[in-house]
């Protein structure tokens, strides 16, 4: 019933303030696990980097599943884009900085973003799920057939890229690699953040959840969920662009259907429509991956699958999604 | 010379039955028409028709003398045609304040930006108080919708369209489901709307229209068979007629 | 002429194949709303099944595909009741996670019980060896799987349309809670068809068997397939599916007789084709 | 700070090289996934190593780290290598069934000092990436090309090549055209068909049209090459009379029970046969085998393994336990050996081993096992591919 003024409302209030705390925990949380990982696992770096690259695909595909609700299955399509776009700009043109490298992986991660984009959204539902499919398969097939552009299956070598700045070398250690993934996953961070705050986030969101008052509003919803693609080629082309720079070849697994899965599971299992579900269903996941698959190969399968299912089973919303709805209910108790 | 808003001959089959049949209407700026009808009279078609979720079979739309039948639903709205939803259609996880700001943002063209918060920008801001006081909606500004009580989220719908300053608002069924006690409300709410703006007010509730409506649209068997002053409408014999038996409440209530 | 003849009939036998995998998954996608990516795994399981009592138990084919269905549901009765269940009426991602988690599990322990190698269901006598057209000769397996094809797309229609299951079925879809004040026991209904589409996965696991071998990864190898097969009919649509299964088998083997390197793109360009001027499936505009 | 970390993880690195006693070796395969098999042989051919020659070279003790990349991901792979360069602190690394994973871990080896050994992957490149990669498996070339030697001496002049359409496949077909041109034969017709592909009916159709008197054909090993053996015969072409040449991946040894009497009478090169009759392959299968666990699952990629932790035994004799790659490389350069697949050189010139290619024909044994039987020999055959590596 009709809430009058009670303390939620007063709650709610501080919405008028310019500063955002929620970006700045975030931040903060970013770094402190960053710099953590750099010097717990200093030997590990390349792998940490690697969950960087997979972490902004991630949440690439969260903008438009979480925050738009298009099923996709096919978003390694951007990822692979962005790494392709990077390594060819790399091999054939000479264009080995770093940064450089990065604007061009985002170019072609936004582009491939807008192609599948306009095939995707033109179903919804299972169709939508099958599109998603296709263009992976086309953007895959297409990438193995134009071998002598991407080096076919047997990958892309010789990327080569310059000092970072022109004073950091891309070493054996992977820790430049490691730093400059994290800048830019911060960077990233902080552009969503603004991103899903935003008029624009809005309005994403609105047509996640009533596409028809969208349009009884005057905005096409088509035209949003478009844009909110390109927006999500960027992000993944980025991460793309990443694994073209710290690993120095990209393959054509980037592109893959395989790939699409994975990060859709990370993103479910983290939980959709948040930034922070995203990045630690990514983590975990990974994690997860990689501890059981060195402890035991031949059975790693079998144990991140009784994984998904116990998420299913016990945090349906996510581990985000559902740690958060305890949370909110333990300070609902306490009140 | 010409009306605000006007329809022209607008026929829809579907196969072969006509749902729509040979409608035509005008209204000028202030207007507030009712649209009544019994039930399957057609009057949600005819909305489907006029927001352009439905192409007539023939004849046309204009709006401020522009021809609008084939533009799509969303220009439309941004033409200034808008309407609200006889069930209500919200964001259940917004606040009211959000909703309103979204929707003055996507007036102003603004809903596009990808940078910056609608409570950074203080013309925006002072724009949506401004609506929300007007229908009593402050102190809820920053509760969940799916929070508040389903006659105040009649109100919201309202709000939004005002939000979005239309030349003609399609109200349809703005009291749909809000208990009697609260239809005042609403009623109050209706009297906020700009005098300038022409209202057609597709409603059952026969109080309401008659308070509310300068003039009534009877639409039965998807022909208009009415179009005059309330007070008429109740003596009109092919009007009784069409009700007979079908929506004795009206009968009652006039 | 020759041809084109040859290539309508590999089309055929192809799609047949298809369709008696997939049909099941429509079955779970279009009647019980469920998206079900463990399909293949199922279908897995019933080839494992078959080849365990064929090969190393000795019993004939017939005996053995009996096995393997009746064992498939066996198995996934429990899946039913402790997992499935949970997702029903869950949103679609929801459901993917937990059906692909319950499709690891399965290739995880398939690889451990039967090794990672290849294996097969030995064809009976009367089955093995090709039958001579005059211009050319086609293997009999395939002439059974396009029987099995027609027979498994009859009995459906028969079961679903004509029978008093089908009537509680169809309610039970269309509007459940009302299915259940009118008594149909929902939860039985739903059991029911899952079992039935379980075993049919199990039936299209051995029939395709010649075609896709059994190893542990059939359950992820194929799923995108079954997934573009359901898609494109319709969900839920018997007609739909066996309409899809021919045109996209026509489609598959021109593509590879014409233009083989190009193969994969005539395939995936006609599905995005025929999605976008079909978004409900093929069903939906033939109903 | 940072130089502080680094200089520290340095000297880790060096003191164990410089003073341990147990060397690491890190190999890098599929251990899960599709393609676990072969990860599977992989372990198959260095524990049937360790078990023949012990894991002591001198006072040094030899130890595996193993680490699992499920399908071709050269991120991960390199990911990996770096990981068990630095982390790990192995000496060497090995495996790689995948050429992109190989491709992706060479930038490492000259910074790390490490020498690779390559024990699968067979594109002719990858020993060109860098001058630490030393190969003991083969290349698809290499296996590929005898066998047009073998289509014309059987009197075939018109072949239609048949290959997925991928790396490896689309070497076999330029290997099979150019080695079967010189041979004065006529390629008719070349026909890549994607990797995905189930149905091969259609395919076959066109084998027959072409008017091929011979199909060669390049499958990877596993589940599809079953239904393409099958769609060859069942389509008639066998019956009417049109023979089948492939490298042997068509023919691995634990496909066989699946092919069954399919699979009978096909004739394929490789280098090598698990059935190869020689009393070092005699004990090697007899290893192997037991460390696989199930015999039948016993494939080529055992035997690379087995060869590559020999190399890699060679390289730490003569560096002495020392971390140098480059003596380690120089050491096996021109190595040579009797390995279970018959006589074998590590080419000085390009660090990829020069061995016997064999024509085998699939036949049941006494036992009514399938077999590779071995027909003919090639012997000394390098690999010809090296000469198309684009530089």
């Amino acid at each position: 019933m009709a809430v009058s003024m009670n303390d939620s409302v007063t709650a709610g209030l501080p919405v008028r303030r310019k500063f955002d705390t929620g970006s700045l925990i975030g931040l903060v949380a970013i770094i402190v696990i960053g710099v953590a990982g750099y010097f717990l696992f200093p030997n590990n770096l390349a792998l940490l980097t690697r969950i960087i690259a997979i972490m902004l695909l991630v949440l690439s595909i969260d903008l438009v599943t979480g925050y738009c609700g298009v099923a996709t299955l096919g978003h390694a399509a951007l990822f692979g884009a962005g790494a392709y776009g990077a390594g060819i700009a790399a091999v054939h043109f000479g264009i080995t900085e770093p940064l450089t490298m990065t604007v061009v992986g985002a170019i072609a991660g936004a582009l491939a973003g807008l192609i599948s984009g306009i095939v995707i959204l033109r179903a919804h539902g299972l169709p939508q799920l099958v599109l998603s499919i296709a263009v992976i398969h086309l953007f895959h097939e297409a990438a193995n057939k134009a071998s002598a552009w991407t080096g076919g299956s047997d990958g892309l070598a010789g990327i080569a890229p310059d000092a970072l700045l022109g004073m950091f070398q891309f070493d054996l250690w992977g820790r430049t690699a490691y730093i400059y993934g994290l800048v830019l996953l911060i960077v990233v961070f902080l552009g969503l953040r603004v991103l899903v705050r935003s008029p624009f986030g809005m309005l994403a969101r609105g047509a996640r959840e009533d596409p028809i008052r969208i349009s009884a509003m005057g905005a096409s919803v088509k035209s949003v969920l478009l844009r909110m693609y390109v927006i999500s080629g960027v992000v993944a082309g980025i991460g793309g662009a990443l694994t073209a720079i710290s690993t120095q070849v990209v393959g054509l697994d980037s592109l893959s259907f395989t790939l699409s899965a994975e990060s859709l599971v990370m993103l479910v299992l983290g939980g959709t429509g948040s930034l922070y579900g995203a990045m630690i269903g990514t983590v975990v996941f990974m994690w997860f991956e990689d501890l059981v698959s060195a402890a035991n190969p031949f059975h790693w399968l079998t144990m991140v699958g009784a994984l998904l299912i116990a998420v299913v089973l016990f945090a349906p919303k996510g581990l985000y999604g559902s740690g958060a709805v305890i949370l909110g209910r333990f300070k609902g108790g306490r009140k | 010379m010409s009306a605000l808003f006007e329809v022209r001959g607008l026929n829809k089959n579907f196969g072969g039955l006509t749902v729509t049949n040979n409608v035509s209407l005008s209204m000028t700026t202030g207007d507030r028409v009712a649209l009544i009808g019994p039930n399957g009279a057609g009057k949600t078609t005819f909305v489907n028709l006029v927001t352009g979720h439905l192409k007539p079979t023939s004849g046309d739309i204009r709006l401020a003398g522009q021809d609008i039948t084939g533009a799509n639903a969303t220009s439309r709205v941004r033409m200034g045609l808008v309407r609200s939803f006889q069930v209500t259609r919200l964001f259940y996880d917004m606040t009211p304040e959000e909703h309103v700001a979204l929707a003055v943002l996507q007036r102003e063209k603004r809903s596009g930006r990808v940078m910056g918060h609608y409570a950074g920008m203080p013309e925006v801001m002072d724009e949506v108080r401004e609506i929300l006081e007007l229908l009593g909606l402050v102190e809820l500004s920053h509760l969940k919708v799916r929070e508040i009580a389903y006659g105040q989220q009649r109100l919201l719908e309202i709000a939004l369209a005002m939000a979005l300053r239309p030349k003609v608002l399609l109200l349809d069924e703005p009291a749909a489901g809000v208990p009697q006690s609260e239809t005042a409300r609403i009623e109050h709410a209706l009297d906020k709307l700009p005098s300038d703006l022409a209202v057609l007010m597709i409603e059952h509730d026969m109080d309401l229209v008659f308070r509310f409506a300068k003039r009534v649209i009877v639409l039965a068997a998807g022909t208009i068979i009415f179009d005059g002053s309330p007070k008429a409408v109740t003596q009109d014999a092919r009007v009784r007629e069409a009700y007979l038996g079908s929506y004795a409440n009206a009968s009652s209530a006039a | 002429m020759q041809t084109v003849f040859s290539i309508a009939i590999d089309a055929l036998a192809y799609g047949m194949v298809l369709f008696v995998i997939s049909i099941g998954l429509s079955v779970t996608m279009g009647l019980m709303r469920v998206v079900n990516l463990a399909h293949g795994a199922f279908a897995m399981i019933g080839g494992y099944l078959a080849s365990y009592a064929a090969r190393d138990l000795g019993l004939g084919y017939a005996i053995a595909t009996l096995i393997a269905v009746i064992g498939t549901i066996i198995i996934a009765i429990p899946i039913e009741r402790f997992l499935y269940r949970r997702i029903y009426g869950a949103p679609e991602l929801t459901q993917v996670l937990m059906t692909i988690g319950i499709t690891f599990c399965i290739i995880g322990i398939a690889n451990f019980l039967f090794g990672p190698t290849l294996k097969t269901i030995p064809l009976p006598q009367t089955l093995q060896g090709s039958a001579d057209l005059g211009f050319r000769s086609i293997a009999t397996h395939r002439i059974f799987a396009i029987l099995c094809g027609l027979v498994v797309a009859g009995a459906l229609w028969f079961f679903i349309e004509r029978t008093a299951f089908g009537i509680k079925l169809r309610a039970a879809v269309d509007n459940a809670a009302m299915a259940a004040a009118l008594g149909v026991r929902t939860e039985v209904v739903y059991a029911v068809s899952f079992a039935v589409a379980v075993g049919l996965a199990a039936l299209g696991g051995v029939v395709g068997a010649e075609l896709l071998p059994v190893e542990p990864y059939y359950a992820l190898r194929y799923m995108v397939t079954f997934l573009v097969v359901v898609a494109v009919g319709g969900a839920g649509s018997i007609p739909g599916a066996l309409i899809a299964c021919l045109l996209l088998g026509a489609i598959d083997t021109t593509g590879r007789y014409l233009a083989p390197e190009y193969g994969e793109f005539f395939f995936y360009l006609a599905v995005i084709l025929i999605v976008t001027i079909f978004p409900r499936g093929l069903a939906g505009r033939l109903k | 700070m940072k130089r502080l970390v680094a200089a520290a993880i340095a000297a880790a690195v060096l003191s164990s090289a410089a003073y341990a006693d147990t060397i690491k070796v890190g190999v890098v395969g599929p251990f899960s996934g599709p393609f676990a098999l072969q990860g599977k042989n992989f372990k198959a051919g260095i524990d049937a190593y360790f078990a023949i020659n012990g894991n002591k070279v001198g006072d040094d003790e030899i130890e595996v780290i193993y680490r699992d990349v499920p399908q071709a991901d050269p991120a991960q792979s390199k990911a990996l290598a770096q990981e068990l360069v630095v982390r790990e602190g192995v000496q060497y690394l090995a495996g790689f069934y995948f050429t992109p994973d190989a491709m992706a871990a060479t930038p490492l080896l000259e910074q790390a000092n490490v020498p690779m050994v390559i024990m699968n992957a067979a594109t002719s490149a990858i020993v060109t990436a860098s001058p630490y990669v030393v190969r003991t498996s083969f290349t698809t070339w290499q296996t590929s090309s005898p066998i047009a030697k073998v289509a014309k001496d059987g009197g075939v002049t018109k072949v239609i090549s048949v290959v997925s359409d991928y790396g490896p496949g689309i070497d076999a077909e330029n290997a099979f055209k150019t080695a079967f041109e010189k041979e004065g034969g006529t390629v008719v017709e070349a026909i890549r068909m994607p990797l995905s592909t189930n149905d091969f009916s259609p395919i076959m159709q066109r084998v027959r049209d072409s008017g091929a008197e011979a199909i060669f054909a390049f499958l990877p090993s596993g589940p599809t090459t079953l239904g393409f053996v099958k769609a060859f015969n069942e389509n008639g072409l066998k019956g009417a009379g049109i023979k089948f040449f492939g490298p042997g991946d068509f023919t691995q040894e634990s496909d066989l029970p699946a092919l069954g009497d399919a699979g009978l009478g096909l004739q394929t090169t490789f280098h090598y046969s698990v059935s190869h009759d020689s009393p070092e392959n005699k004990t090697f299968v007899e290893a192997a085998a037991k460390a696989i666990g199930n015999p039948a699952e016993l494939s080529f990629p055992s035997v690379g393994a087995f060869d590559g932790m020999y190399v890699i035994s060679k390289m730490i004799e003569a560096t002495g336990g020392e971390q140098d790659a480059e003596k380690a490389v120089e050491a096996v350069k021109g190595l040579s050996w009797t390995s279970p697949r018959g006589p074998v050189t590590i080419d000085p010139e390009s660090r990829h081993i020069t061995q016997n290619i064999y024509l085998r024909e699939v036949v049941k044994d006494a036992d009514g096992k399938y077999i590779n039987k071995e027909v003919q020999t090639f012997e000394k055959q390098g690999d010809p591919g090296l000469a198309f590596v684009k530089k």
